[in-house]
């Protein structure tokens, strides 16, 4: 196993797909020539030139729907958003070209692309730059939502993304670029719409993807402490969900906290809490509680923002009380 | 057609030139497109078809002389007034009727109504009802042929009210940018919905934007199918020979409402009068018998077959069962 | 008490609040000349001018950032989007610039004015003009979020909405315009943030606004005909909520069920079932059930339409199980 | 600055005929942002600035001679990198660096940061961050200053990275169509991010937009904060006067990298070297000296002044406090 940042794994995995298939190309603002504002993109340009490595302009609907009708040509592109707070002005291309052309068309037409970058509060960008788009794509049919947390997850399924004959939205984050962990050197993919139980445990169900499954593992790591037994689940695919594992889990400690890198109103949160509920509630001991972000626009101050995005020790709290403990 | 005597325009250099053959093929053509929009003018008003229903008559020369300047394997991107497209690239007129029945039969099997008509084999690449939202999309067609060197070239139309709006101009702005094989074309109405074109840019001529976009352009007022198909062959050639896009703006007219719900108050009669004299699909019929001495009764003919083609394809589109129900499954995503 | 459409009672809105304020005016597409797409305009431009009454080229993200920068100026626009569908293309403007003016200039700049148009399915209009926003913008701190179903409702809270110092973002319905109604002759005000209890019922609560109330009232209908008794809750605001009104009921009929014009994933619909878990967990006897949308784009043939978007007798089967009856 | 000997440019006109009360007033504002800026690279170095931090190096210039050519109640639409109009709209230095660290006494209480800087009471109408966003608002601005009749105009301020996109195409179509008292500045870097313009527009010259949005335009090389100010003074009268907007595109260079985190290899030793050689802040500097005879020691004194100013305003700006926890509720909604 090689020990990869999450950044690495990503340019890893375009790039073996760019070689396993010329179809597969790379744009986006500064993926080329500055290899990625992020550097997810190092040496793809020397590697496949400026046919497959595009710099564009600062265009997102443009070259998001450039991407889309090249898709409907059979190409298979990655567009990347410098960060999917800049996907707002592409919006319209996504909800309805990207998802919905195969609908549309009565089959005739496809998008088999991927739509990748940064989403959700990184470190003191203000409100604009701070917000997470997971509820305004899971929210759509016709789009796939991938979120990754690890640099071995980040490979396998953005891997598998790309080979997907849907629009698959892939969500990752500035603050976790540099994240490290091990991925195996053969090649491998991780089928979407299958969570990962990232930690067992017998006493609550503890779900997250992207950003909040740190905020997870460190809040299971207090609890431990506290003789608390926490599972932590990975959802990493938001659409297709993968219910069952959740329900199993659920049924299983007969509780469950959601920790969110988004809005309280109407997020994914909310829709993993109204399913529980629906599906398991004789199994349920406790109401499912939700930790997220503060119902705010983010302000830039270090601290505001601290408070403002949710915490391992509010995590903690949200464990006991739905654990009647504390 | 009325019988009337007009003070009629002469005829233009374009029909002149053709053959009689090609006279006959465009006016044939045409005329299908009108009686199918009649047709479902009718459908409409019987409540046969609903939502929106956006007519293309006045405008069929320029889906008939795009058609005549393309090549098999180039696209028509076109906006939700697409039934002339399809109509003109060889789509089954039952199966258009029938996608405005909302019946499994349908060009989309009934998914998608009026303003999404695709037929992939037929270059009819749709049919959006987003304005300007198919513009980056058609750049992206043409990406895609520029990547793959396949020489195809793809046509995008779109009205003269979606100019102003962000999408457009970005996909202009990249293909501009990037030398890509397409040609826009502007179909300029003189109105957006029951908004004239000086209450909707700033300047009239549209072809101005080009030169912002590093475009060659082309505008002129719409006469015949065959003006239609020289111009834009220009453009389609430099497109597929030198992957450099067009801007062009074409002047013409719809002779009904924005859609079936808008009665069209806001033009006078005078103004639809004159643009009813020079009703390119008229003129071509004048061609026809003026200058090759088609006769009256030749040409009724050649309407009585179509409005019995029309016909009978409004009866089967009817004979066309609703979709299964199951069938809104279907679709949503592909399944390997 | 005149009897109006919803149309008549939204022009009579503005109207008056034009009467009132010089500051206001309406702006989109076709509301001049044309009297708008909908006619909810007719009579404006010509008893207040052009000045006033302001045709727009089709420029969505434009003439609501337009709209949004006169605000800022203490002016007060009502943007009318032709639907709400075409927002998507001015999806920035509003998450962005008209929700977050005020916080991020830390309070020296705010927007005050409305958003509005008919939102969500109208009659086979095809997948790309059949979506509802509500979960979109209800999601945002920063807007408020209206909806209505009645006449009297549209005119009230319609004129407080042109009142009320934030950008209020008004759904109405293609489908409704029609819709008659008494309303009051003399001036009244409905406040933002209130929901109605268009029926009261001992059995269950249902939950609904916008489109789905007449889809809720249809079934409390049918239900009370199997003895059934059904409250029913417009919730006429869906952000702010009257969540006070929401628990109250669920605390007294100890089972709710949400009607939803809108899609099941993350909608506003998983966030009053969130909420409601949460906050009357002991007094739920059943889980909280949702009809709404089916997950899918919306299909242009009638039939397909009909069976995509929720219809009473749904409605009815789930009054039925979340009361472990039929 | 640096004492060795450069093959230097001549002194403008607009160097020359300016006074030198005005010379002195606008190079010491000029450097005024400049030492602000060097002190924000420093405080961003030692961790006290976090997030984005885009300079204004090199482009002092410009804000100073718009600063000029505005009337009171103008108003300035800027982008994130907006330090530069700020100090010279006469935003507290203080506030501005406060803003940076995230305190209570910045310019918006903390919450904003480098790329929000509002001061409506000076003019200082942002610091937009998301690209091409506030040009409908500026258009928006103006909209409400012709409906008012007040006589305020908007200047708008946009990078040349922000032409392709289409919320700037839409502000600027609607302004060209309903005559909008703006005027659109392009402050064309010859950058956005490490991209040079050749790769983002399909042409070089970003006027000949203007035509298409029916906009009379203006393009120059800035030599000088007088210049500026001249030629901005002929489309601010133009705004005031006739309710004409106006697109103008501004040639200049940034120093340093397009924010803290971009070292800016992309460009040369000498591309740089050749910019830093016709600097305006220096060409000012040059034309105090050479034509009014001030002496190295008098310019001196005045850098020192500043900086002593802008390490002032550092010290006080870490000597306030964050924002109060309960800060961050503010401002959500107005509450009346
Ligand atoms: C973004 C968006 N805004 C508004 C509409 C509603 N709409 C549909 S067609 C139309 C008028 C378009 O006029 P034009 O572009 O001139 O085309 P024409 O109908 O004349 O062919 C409008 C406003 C839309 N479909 N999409
Ligand atoms: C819609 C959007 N896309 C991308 C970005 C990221 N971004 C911020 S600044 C910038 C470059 C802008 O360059 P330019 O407009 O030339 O302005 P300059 O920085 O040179 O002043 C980019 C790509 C953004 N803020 N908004
Ligand atoms: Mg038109
Ligand atoms: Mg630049």
């Amino acid at each position: 196993m090689a020990v990869l940042q999450i950044r690495e794994a990503i340019r890893d995995a375009m790039r073996e797909e760019m070689l396993r298939d010329d179809r597969v190309f790379l744009m986006g603002e500064e993926v080329g020539h500055y290899e990625g504002a992020y550097k997810c993109s190092q040496g793809l340009l020397k590697e496949f030139g400026e046919k497959r490595v595009i710099d564009t302009p600062i265009t997102e609907t443009g070259f998001a729907g450039v991407g889309i009708g090249a898709a409907m040509c059979g190409l298979r592109p990655i567009i990347e958003f410098m960060t999917f707070n800049f996907s707002a002005v592409a919006f319209d291309q996504i909800i309805n070209n990207a998802a919905k052309i195969h609908h549309m068309t009565g089959g005739q037409f496809h998008a088999p692309m991927v739509f990748r970058g940064p989403n959700a509060a990184a470190h003191m960008l203000g409100s604009t730059h701070s917000q997470a788009f997971d509820t305004f794509y899971a929210h759509i049919p016709g789009l796939k939502v991938v979120s990754v947390a690890t640099p071995k997850d980040a490979k396998g399924l953005l891997k598998a993304a790309i080979r997907d004959p849907n629009p698959v939205i892939f969500f990752e984050s500035e603050v976790q670029y540099g994240v490290k962990g091990e991925v195996p050197e053969d090649e491998y993919l991780i089928e979407l719409g299958v969570a990962d139980t990232k930690r067992e445990g017998a006493d609550v169900t503890l779900l997250c993807w992207g950003q909040s499954v740190a905020i997870a593992l460190a809040a299971a790591e207090l609890a431990q402490e506290k003789g608390l037994d926490v599972e932590v689940i990975d959802l990493r695919s938001l659409r297709p969900l993968d219910e069952q594992t959740i329900f199993d889990s659920v049924r299983k400690t007969n509780r469950a906290v959601v920790v969110e890198h988004g809005w309280p109103y109407g997020g994914v949160g909310s829709h993993l809490i109204a399913r529980i509920q629906e599906e398991c509630f004789d199994a349920l001991d406790a109401p499912v509680l939700k930790v997220c972000y503060e119902d705010l626009p983010m302000s830039y101050a270090e601290n505001l923002e601290h408070l403002t995005i949710p915490q391992p020790s509010q995590v903690l709290e949200a464990l006991e009380e739905v654990s009647y403990r504390g | 057609m009325d019988g009337q005597t007009r003070d009629l325009p002469p005829l233009t250099e374009g029909l002149k030139a053709a053959s009689q053959d090609e006279l006959a093929h465009a006016f044939k053509e045409m005329l299908r497109i009108r009686r199918f929009e009649e047709n479902a003018t009718r459908a409409y008003t019987r409540g046969k078809i609903s939502g929106f229903l956006h007519l293309y008559i006045g405008q069929e020369a320029i889906a008939i002389g795009t058609n005549l300047a393309m090549r098999e394997g180039d696209r028509i991107v076109a906006t939700y007034r697409d039934h002339g497209f399809a109509l003109a690239q060889g789509c089954d007129a039952t199966a258009c009727m029938a996608e405005l029945f909302g019946r499994s039969g349908g060009l989309v099997g009934g998914v998608g109504g009026s303003m999404h008509f695709f037929d992939r084999d037929k270059g009819m690449w749709g049919g959006y009802a987003i304005i300007g939202n198919h513009v980056p999309l058609a750049a992206g067609h043409a990406f895609a042929a520029k990547y793959l060197s396949d020489g195809k070239v793809t046509i995008c139309f779109l009205g003269d009210g979606a100019v102003g709006i962000g999408p457009t101009h970005e996909g202009m702005t990249l293909a501009g940018l990037w030398g890509l094989p397409v040609v826009f074309v502007v179909e300029n109405n003189r109105y957006s919905m029951g908004t004239p074109l000086g209450r909707t840019l700033p300047v009239e001529d549209i072809t101005l934007r080009a030169q912002g976009y590093g475009m060659e352009s082309d505008r002129f007022e719409v006469t015949d199918p065959f003006q239609v198909r020289d111009r834009l062959k220009v453009a389609v050639d430099r497109a597929r020979e030198e992957s450099k896009p067009t801007l062009i703006e074409l002047l013409t007219y719809r002779f009904r409402g924005h859609s079936m719900s808008d009665p069209g108050k806001y033009r006078t009669k005078a103004e639809l009068d004159g643009f009813r004299n020079r009703d390119p699909m008229e003129m071509t019929r004048r061609a026809l018998m003026e200058l090759h001495g088609v006769s009256e009764d030749a040409l009724e003919a050649v309407d009585e077959a179509i409005i019995e083609e029309m016909d009978v394809a409004m009866a089967s589109a009817d004979a066309s069962p609703q979709p299964v129900p199951e069938h809104r499954f279907k679709n949503v995503y592909v399944e390997e």
